[in-house]
């Protein structure tokens, strides 16, 4: 496995140049997920109206690959409801780990490229949860709220 | 003699992702020379036997090898005749056992400890137990923007509370070498103990227990190219005789009723349960292989490498060493501008470099430099120049894959 | 498949005293097998680095190792996912985290705490730290005349103050197999905690934690054939979410400020500090030995010589077996007339044959069996017919010896 | 070296016959030494009148060697000054781990045989302890004593 591969334009364009990292004036949402081990910590927000995400950022600081995960999650998420939500999430982490690639069929080209650039993180153990962690703090959150 | 050091070791003839070993991370933990390794492999094959309850002819000679590795330990320490050695599963536990026992009989509501902020987790978490359960109160010494401790300030910090002071031999982060001498004549002319930190001292810093007049002094021995599984903690015999026992179980008693419990006096009330003997008895080859080659010579040799290292590294515009300690051993820690330090841990492990990304253990230390985390670079009596260039070419791979 | 297991133990090829090792003291601690010390070699000499910390390939392969072992551990003992599996020092170690973890957060003046006169000191002194700490009471479950526990008296015992049950798998003197399942339906029929002292089970006995429903195990490496430095405790997870951390350092914090600690979670909360590795590493190879011999061929091996040893043993009218229990597994403890047991173990000791003398770390049970001290045989994988027909006569030359 | 020269005749029989194992009726010294690793524990009484012991007697369990060397002693230090005793303990002591010969010269001939008969104990390092722990629990009472 080549370095090369594993930062990807993509990921590394996003985690050197993040998307939406601002704290949202409004939201109803927030969740932190944070990686002691390492010291990753990133902070989401989001805001659900009418069960779909108007609006998505995060704030927080890791790795390139971290800080991408996060990014390119907010843009794929806009305008999706809780449950595909959750099923983009566990489509990503099935990338990564499971190299599965039986996308939701909601899910656009695009988005699935950027998702999919993730793959090869796969070969370095040690950095899955970089790349996981904003997606299953995000999770998390949306399994608490409809307890 | 520190030349061809790096063939006593047996990982460095192993492939990394196919390139050699370059391994600068023994300030987390030392390979290991064959002479330890046959030692734990010759005691098990030929020698077993649990030490300190048998009295056959394996048990004798097992207790025997123990104790010898206590003695030599004592004399590798400059330990006086009023210091005594407990063995412990690493410095963790022994700072642990010095908080916990100490904090039980000596440490009241309000009571001041002066730690550092230098100080790494294992030197910090066990005082806080202190602060949660008995509602003690933990002062910081400050570091200035070098990475100094402001030694000047610590008669200020000093109050009629002031309990004990903990401090750390030799920051794992930065390098700095802590100034004990001074604050330990201040303590003492205040009359408090003083607890030293000494993991990353044993294997890279002259030690002279008796001298340092600390009162005690933890370790671990496998970042003095010893096994795991063993930790070491210098005591003064006073506190021994004034402690309670840290654990409970066999070998620390003197005698058991249903009623009442008596414990066994000196560092056996410390030991108790089945201790770590093959791990202690390797140890003592640990300590031979680095007085074969001679303290003085490591410092040097670490020195010499940590000052190559800074420099070239300084060369490099996009490195900024965190710190600038005044008197540093073979440890420093940098960052890459707009590389995270695990990125760039991941990126030179392709290269077969091995350095350790993160707070390394120190968040505090991290959170009064202002940064989230570092790449640390540590050295061991088998680095060599080769390694640092091989270093610098990975910083600038990194930088290559960074740049869009 | 036992018959040549010998062989596999490097030590046997060492003379004694001139003789072939006759080692009868695995309850003290078990000689190891090659593929146990080729493990430690193997890790050091090529896979060493430090867990948890890195994320370089070293660290990341040693990592996985070190889990390996505890997911191995846990098929091992058939734990449930509930259960997790901390690794500690020593068997000793673990109780005392459960004594001292659970005493701190549930234990208040005058509650109590259920043992049997057959604890070692291990699974005695930790409690009774909490008696002179807090208050607590400590209630003795009784034995017979034949060292059985009187497993009627309990439900007695128990009060609405009753607060934990600690108790042993295995007495390590008599042999006694405790009576698990129905001491635990009580328990629990009680509400009451169940720590089972396994030290002794481990390598011994059938062991299937989710039936047995206990809600602590504790055990040691070094008694299952594997290295020293490396204790077990098996824990409901729920237990290990109520307690406060044992010991504070690296590797067990969420995160640190000056202010305040946050814990990490599951086992990285009791894991402080570097682990013994390598020990972790090569205990893997224990478990892959005694799986391969399998647990049921072994109980019925060393139950078999239990029988056979007991048996020649008394015939000879001189000795008198301190017990006589219902369940026994492979350890059993003796007397001859008019000889102390360190005499009888020297002199044993003179033909190659390892024997222990002494209270064995159960000093209630001996007073309790009215006598100051025994002469212990504890069998293993290892040994066989010759080694009881060695003991047999080392036995004679004690009485010839000490015939006037 | 054989184990029978451990167990030689005049440890045997004092182990297994002890002399003055019972309490005296009046004392006006008592000591107890124990070896918590092996659990054996002897009990000392002894009564000094102008300096000398009058009577010494022991009570106690151990192992052979243990109770003939408190047997020995009581024998020994029969009307010996505190000054002789303790001259007495050192030369027993020196002869178990340093087989040092040079006797106080006030001891007497038979006294010297028995005390040098413990000498193979220095060959078995384990027995060491259960040899001297009378003397050496004698030996720190007086020493209090005189403090
Ligand atoms: C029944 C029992 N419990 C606890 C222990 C303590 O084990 P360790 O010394 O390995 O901590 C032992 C062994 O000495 C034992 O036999
Ligand atoms: C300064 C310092 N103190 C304490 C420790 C803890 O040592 P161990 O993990 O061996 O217990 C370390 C190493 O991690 C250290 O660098």
């Amino acid at each position: 496995m080549n370095i090369k591969e594993l930062y990807k334009n993509i990921i590394l364009d996003h985690g050197t140049s993040p998307r939406n990292r601002f704290r949202l004036q409004n939201f109803n949402h927030e969740t932190i997920g944070s990686n002691p081990l390492c010291g990753d910590k990133v902070h989401i927000f989001f805001n659900v109206i009418d069960d779909l995400i108007d609006q998505i950022s995060f704030v927080g600081e890791g790795c390139a690959i971290c800080i991408a995960s996060s990014s390119v999650m907010t843009e794929v998420l806009q305008n999706k409801s809780k449950k595909e939500v959750v099923a983009i999430s566990k489509y990503f982490i099935n990338v990564i780990i499971n190299k599965n690639h039986t996308f939701p069929n909601f899910l656009e080209q695009d988005n699935k490229t950027k998702l999919d650039s993730f793959m090869s993180i796969g070969e370095f153990p040690t950095r899955i949860k970089c790349a996981t962690l904003p997606w299953i703090a995000i999770e998390s959150e949306l399994e608490k709220k409809s307890k | 003699m520190i030349k061809n050091i790096k063939e006593e070791f047996p990982i460095f003839k192993n492939k990394i992702n196919g390139k050699d070993l370059v391994y600068l991370d023994s300030a987390n933990s030392s390979q290991k020379p064959q002479s330890v390794i046959d030692a734990v492999s010759f005691f098990y094959s030929n020698e077993f036997a649990n030490v300190g309850r048998g009295i056959y002819t394996l048990a004798v000679n097992a207790s025997d090898k123990y104790e010898k590795t206590r003695s030599n330990l004592k004399k590798f320490i400059g330990a006086s005749s009023d210091c005594e050695i407990i063995f412990t599963k690493n410095a963790t536990e022994s700072l642990n056992l010095v908080a916990s026992c100490f904090g039980e009989k000596f440490i009241e509501k309000n009571d001041e400890i002066i730690l550092t902020e230098t100080e790494h987790h294992a030197n910090y978490v066990p005082w806080d137990f202190l602060r949660k359960r008995k509602g003690a109160i933990i002062k910081f010494l400050p570091i200035d923007e070098d990475g100094n401790l402001k030694v000047d300030e610590l008669e200020k910090l000093i109050s009629n509370k002031t309990k004990i002071i903990s401090i750390t031999h030799m920051s794992n982060v930065t390098g700095a070498i802590t100034p004990l001498e001074k604050i330990i004549e201040i303590a003492k002319k205040n009359n408090i103990p003083v607890c030293v930190d000494g993991t990353q001292g044993a294997a890279h810093l002259d030690i002279d227990i008796k001298k340092m007049n600390c009162d005690f002094y933890a370790f671990s021995g496998h970042k003095m190219y010893g096994p795991t599984g063993v930790g070491l903690l210098a005591i003064k015999y006073k506190w021994l005789e004034a402690f309670d026992p840290f654990m409970g179980g066999g070998g620390m008693i003197d005698y058991v009723t249903k009623k009442n419990i008596a414990y066994a006096r000196g560092v056996w009330k410390m030991e108790a349960g089945t201790m770590p003997t093959a791990e202690v008895v390797a140890l003592n080859e640990s300590i031979n292989f680095i007085n074969k080659i001679g303290k003085k010579n490591i410092i040097e040799h670490e020195k010499k490498l940590t000052q190559i290292a800074l420099e070239k590294l300084r060369s490099n515009n996009s490195v900024r060493i965190i710190a600038k300690p005044k008197n540093q051993g073979g440890v420093f820690s940098f960052n890459i501008n707009n590389i995270h330090s695990h990125d760039v841990s991941t990126i030179l492990d392709q290269e077969g470099i091995a350095v350790r990304g993160g707070h390394h253990c120190c968040q505090v230390l991290h959170e009064v430099l202002k940064i989230n985390s570092s790449v640390r670079v540590s050295f061991g009596v088998y680095n060599n120049e080769s390694d640092i260039d091989a270093l610098c070419d990975g910083i600038k791979k990194c930088q290559k894959i960074f740049k869009k």
